[in-house]
């Protein structure tokens, strides 16, 4: 289930969360968001990515070390 | 990208959109050329954005003046030399432009002078050159659109190139033809300045595209500051004579003529795409019926080398939009993801208050089929607008029931523009109402006004009471 | 809650703390009274932050006329009426206190007029009655600091009270004594309004918790703008004599003193927290040696059901930490999961240019073991600062290296305090640079230096050279 993406097919993500999966060729609408009605943060696409649920296609960035206070 | 091409990219137009793309490509390490027939920064920078708000802030400070009284502040007779105005303005125009040429320079992006016109899909000819490239950025803008029956001479009879110019006697009588946001901004200098404005539009609402709430308050604050405003009325031909422009306006709804005089007449009627000249066909890039250069989110129109951006590429004609695409041309290009995703694209009409927005309106999410909730705080009930002499206006948020999610927010409201930037960045972060209504906001400041729409949204707003 | 108890909630002082409190737990729907022994409103709305932006805002616009020169708007001799500039001020607080009394009311808010002291821990006395209570909220807020060999008399020593009511005629030669927020919005005032202003500093740098660019930046426009900045400097003794106040000064490096005469002498050297007449003992609550009430995150003393917000909890003491605090204090009684967990509080000066920060400077940031890349914009390549004719300071956003995350946005800017709201929003919603340069900000707005910064940060402004 992918929480994040609304009825009008907006997938509520973070700009650089979604630049982010564009450098990593992931599809969004795979991601799990861990923000309020399932938005997407950096930290979820790269959690996404290194969990293999899709092939990396390039270089992945380094995580965020600080969570959202 | 091919080695015998000339340039890496070409873009075409140097507007907003245009050098956006050429500094952010030569940022990129591209070789990059920007070909431009008439001036640097394009309508925005020469006769759009930049001298408008120039004069939108002459007006504001002769108005400011007179509401000085109210704190004791009183100015013995007042002067204004036009010619100044209008080469202060023009000093302002020029740095900027001159600016755009500098970066050119400092990023070495090579400055074609003169109408490009494609000889084919890799190849434009300039002036009698011609040169390669192997993607090309179409970025050529738009012009005025002409309205039958009034031919506008720059005179008496201006478009907004023409208006931009102040006469000297400031007119007396004056007539706005469109009541959007090109129109009011020039109807808000020219009131400010002494004419007796009035703004004519035919559709039933001024300002489209903005909520119904926030146009009937703006409407509402216009009006109170000395315009006169009928919708549902059209111009239908103009006449010079002696005592000035003898124009017959017809009330559309009832067919009623009337004819009016004028000593000047603005017509602002809307903005069509810019392509005439370019010899486009030669690409085999469409070209819409209207006139438009399509593009996808990667700004790439159906020849896939050949990139559209900015007010020749569609709607909203908007300069920061042009820059969006711009950047996003660019980046494409040099093989870096990116793409035009913005949640949102505001709009703002910089008159005083100002009225800005970003999101959708109440009867947009409701089209959508969105349940929303609203919240409205009213200027008068903050502090921070008193102390500016400034409490017409209000920040409206239109949030989704369910989720608390931001949707848009509309606001009238002294320095509307400078909370937008607040606005903007939470329906792109994806934020809620709470997420706003939890952010400490500075006291006293105007922007407490967001702060509380966001709490008016669930009832909580302090500073009135919550039905 | 207790059913013998008079109210649910009691707070004592009707400042920003206290009211935000009292109207947020009625709203929340508990029994509340609050005990406010002089104004409602407190120093913010009487004698602090409300009347000095008005007079700011005044001084504004007597410099505005002056500048309006350069687009060719010129006047006659102007005249300040300076009891009617005291009035309108006086106006703007009473139509602001007057709106506190009618939202007390409104919201079932019992407001009981006098000091209110402790009896025992769920007991006060106000005049000669007395109220129980299950919770007490303190919001006593604070005082000006004094200074020995300074006494203030509010005529020609005066402190920031005292400060608030231009004499007529404005004093020709002013000295303020402490180069922090208050002292300097004073300055600020009095320089447009005709004095002579110098400003003596103890400390090597003025404005103290400000980012060191950002001061450096400020400091230099303030000089430009016809204030004298003395640090290191510090006031020993003042002689009032017939031609003015004599004030020996001494140079704290060099130990060299000098006597200068003024007009007007300003007293802003920090504010302490007030708890006299309280008989705060009776409760048990912990009261610091430098007088603080300290409290928790859920804004509790050592005692769980007195709760302390605002000034008298402790630094930074500001108006919206203090309502954020009243907020949560309310909403801690009335049982919802409330915390004081904001990121960052941020900080004005409301002069103009405006000094406006939030979340870290440079030099905390890298105390705090960060590694920090910075972007700085200037305002002078803000078209939108061109046409409001303020082109002075530059926007400086300091970020964590490998994360890009926000650390602190610091501003020197026409309208900076309204550019807050994005920065402030930004940092609570754990947002990077690339987030805000992704964003697409209006153009032209004042905003587009927020952009440009975090433009900056990754070496991509578009409008200056990225080195
Ligand atoms: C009065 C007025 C006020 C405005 N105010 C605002 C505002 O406040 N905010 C806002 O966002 N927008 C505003 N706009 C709209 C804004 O100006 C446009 O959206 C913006 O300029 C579009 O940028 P662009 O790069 O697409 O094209 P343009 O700015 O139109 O630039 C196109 C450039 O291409 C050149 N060109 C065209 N064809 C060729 C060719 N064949 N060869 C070489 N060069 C060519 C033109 O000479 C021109 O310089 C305003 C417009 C007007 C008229
Ligand atoms: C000149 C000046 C300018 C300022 N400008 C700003 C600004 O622009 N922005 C900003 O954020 N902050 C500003 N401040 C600081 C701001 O005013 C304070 O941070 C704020 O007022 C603190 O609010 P508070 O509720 O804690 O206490 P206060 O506002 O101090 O209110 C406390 C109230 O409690 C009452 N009280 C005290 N003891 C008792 C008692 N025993 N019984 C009954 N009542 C009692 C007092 O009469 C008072 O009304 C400024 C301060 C000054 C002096």
């Amino acid at each position: 289930p992918a929480p994040a993406t609304r009825a009008d097919g907006r997938v509520l993500a973070v700009p650089a969360a979604r630049q982010l999966a564009r450098e990593l060729g992931i599809d969004l609408a795979q991601v799990q968001g861990s923000g309020p009605n399932g938005r997407i943060r950096v930290q979820d696409v790269t959690a996404h990515g290194q969990g293999g649920g899709e092939q990396a296609s390039a270089p992945q960035q380094q995580a965020p070390t600080q969570t959202q206070a | 990208m091919t080695k015998q091409m000339d340039f890496d990219v070409l873009v075409i137009g140097a507007g907003p959109g245009g050098y956006h793309a050429a500094i952010r490509a030569a940022q990129l390490g591209l070789k990059v050329a920007c070909a431009e027939r008439e001036y640097l920064g394009g309508v925005c920078l020469n006769v759009g954005c930049i001298p408008t708000k120039a004069m939108l802030h002459a007006g504001e400070q002769i108005a400011a003046a007179r509401h000085a009284a109210d704190f004791g502040l009183t100015f013995g007779e007042q002067n204004l030399n036009i010619a100044k105005l209008n080469g202060w303005k023009d000093g302002i125009v020029k740095k900027l432009t001159g600016g755009v040429g500098a970066l050119f320079k400092a990023n070495k992006v090579t400055h074609l002078i003169g109408e490009a016109s494609f000889v084919d899909p890799h190849t434009v000819k300039v002036g009698d050159k011609t040169y390669t490239a192997s993607n090309f950025i179409i970025a050529t803008g738009s012009e005025p659109a002409k309205l039958p029956g009034l031919e506008v001479d720059q005179q008496v009879i201006v478009d907004s190139t023409g208006a931009l110019v102040m006469p000297d006697p400031v007119p007396a009588r004056m007539l706005c033809v469109g009541g959007g946001v090109i129109g009011f901004e020039f109807s808000h200098v020219y009131n400010n300045m002494g004419s007796k404005v009035k703004v004519i539009e035919f559709l039933p609402n001024i300002i489209p595209g903005a909520d119904a709430d926030a146009v009937r308050e703006f409407g509402k604050i216009m009006k109170k500051q000395g315009i006169e405003i009928a919708t549902e009325t059209k111009a239908n031909r103009a006449e010079k004579k002696s005592d000035g422009v003898h124009v017959e306006l017809e009330n559309v709804k009832t067919g009623e003529k009337t004819t009016e005089v004028f000593d000047r007449v603005l017509v602002a009627v809307g903005r069509r795409p810019r392509t005439d000249g370019l010899n486009i066909q030669a690409t085999g890039a469409t070209v819409t019926d209207r006139g438009f250069v399509p593009a996808n989110t990667r700004q790439q129109t159906n020849v896939p080398h050949i990139y559209s951006i900015g007010d020749v590429a569609g709607n909203p004609m908007l300069a920061h939009k042009a820059m969006k695409e711009g950047l996003v041309a660019a980046e494409v290009i040099a093989g870096k993801p990116a793409e035009q995703d913005a949640v949102a694209i505001p709009g703002v009409v910089y008159t005083s208050p100002e009225l800005a927005w970003v999101g959708l309106t109440e009867a947009e999410a409701k089209e959508k089929g969105y349940e929303v909730k609203t919240g409205v705080f009213p200027m008068s009930a903050s502090g921070r607008a008193m102390t500016l002499q400034a409490t017409d206006g209000f920040v409206k948020m239109v949030v989704e029931k369910d989720t608390d999610l931001l949707l848009g927010v509309h606001i009238v409201a002294p320095h509307a523009s400078d909370l937008l930037g607040e606005a903007g960045l939470a329906l792109e972060m994806a934020a809620t109402a709470s997420d706003i209504a939890l952010t400490i906001h500075a006291h006293p400041t105007l922007g407490e006004a967001v702060l509380e729409a966001a709490e008016a949204v669930h009832k909580q707003a302090i500073h009135i009471m919550n039905r």
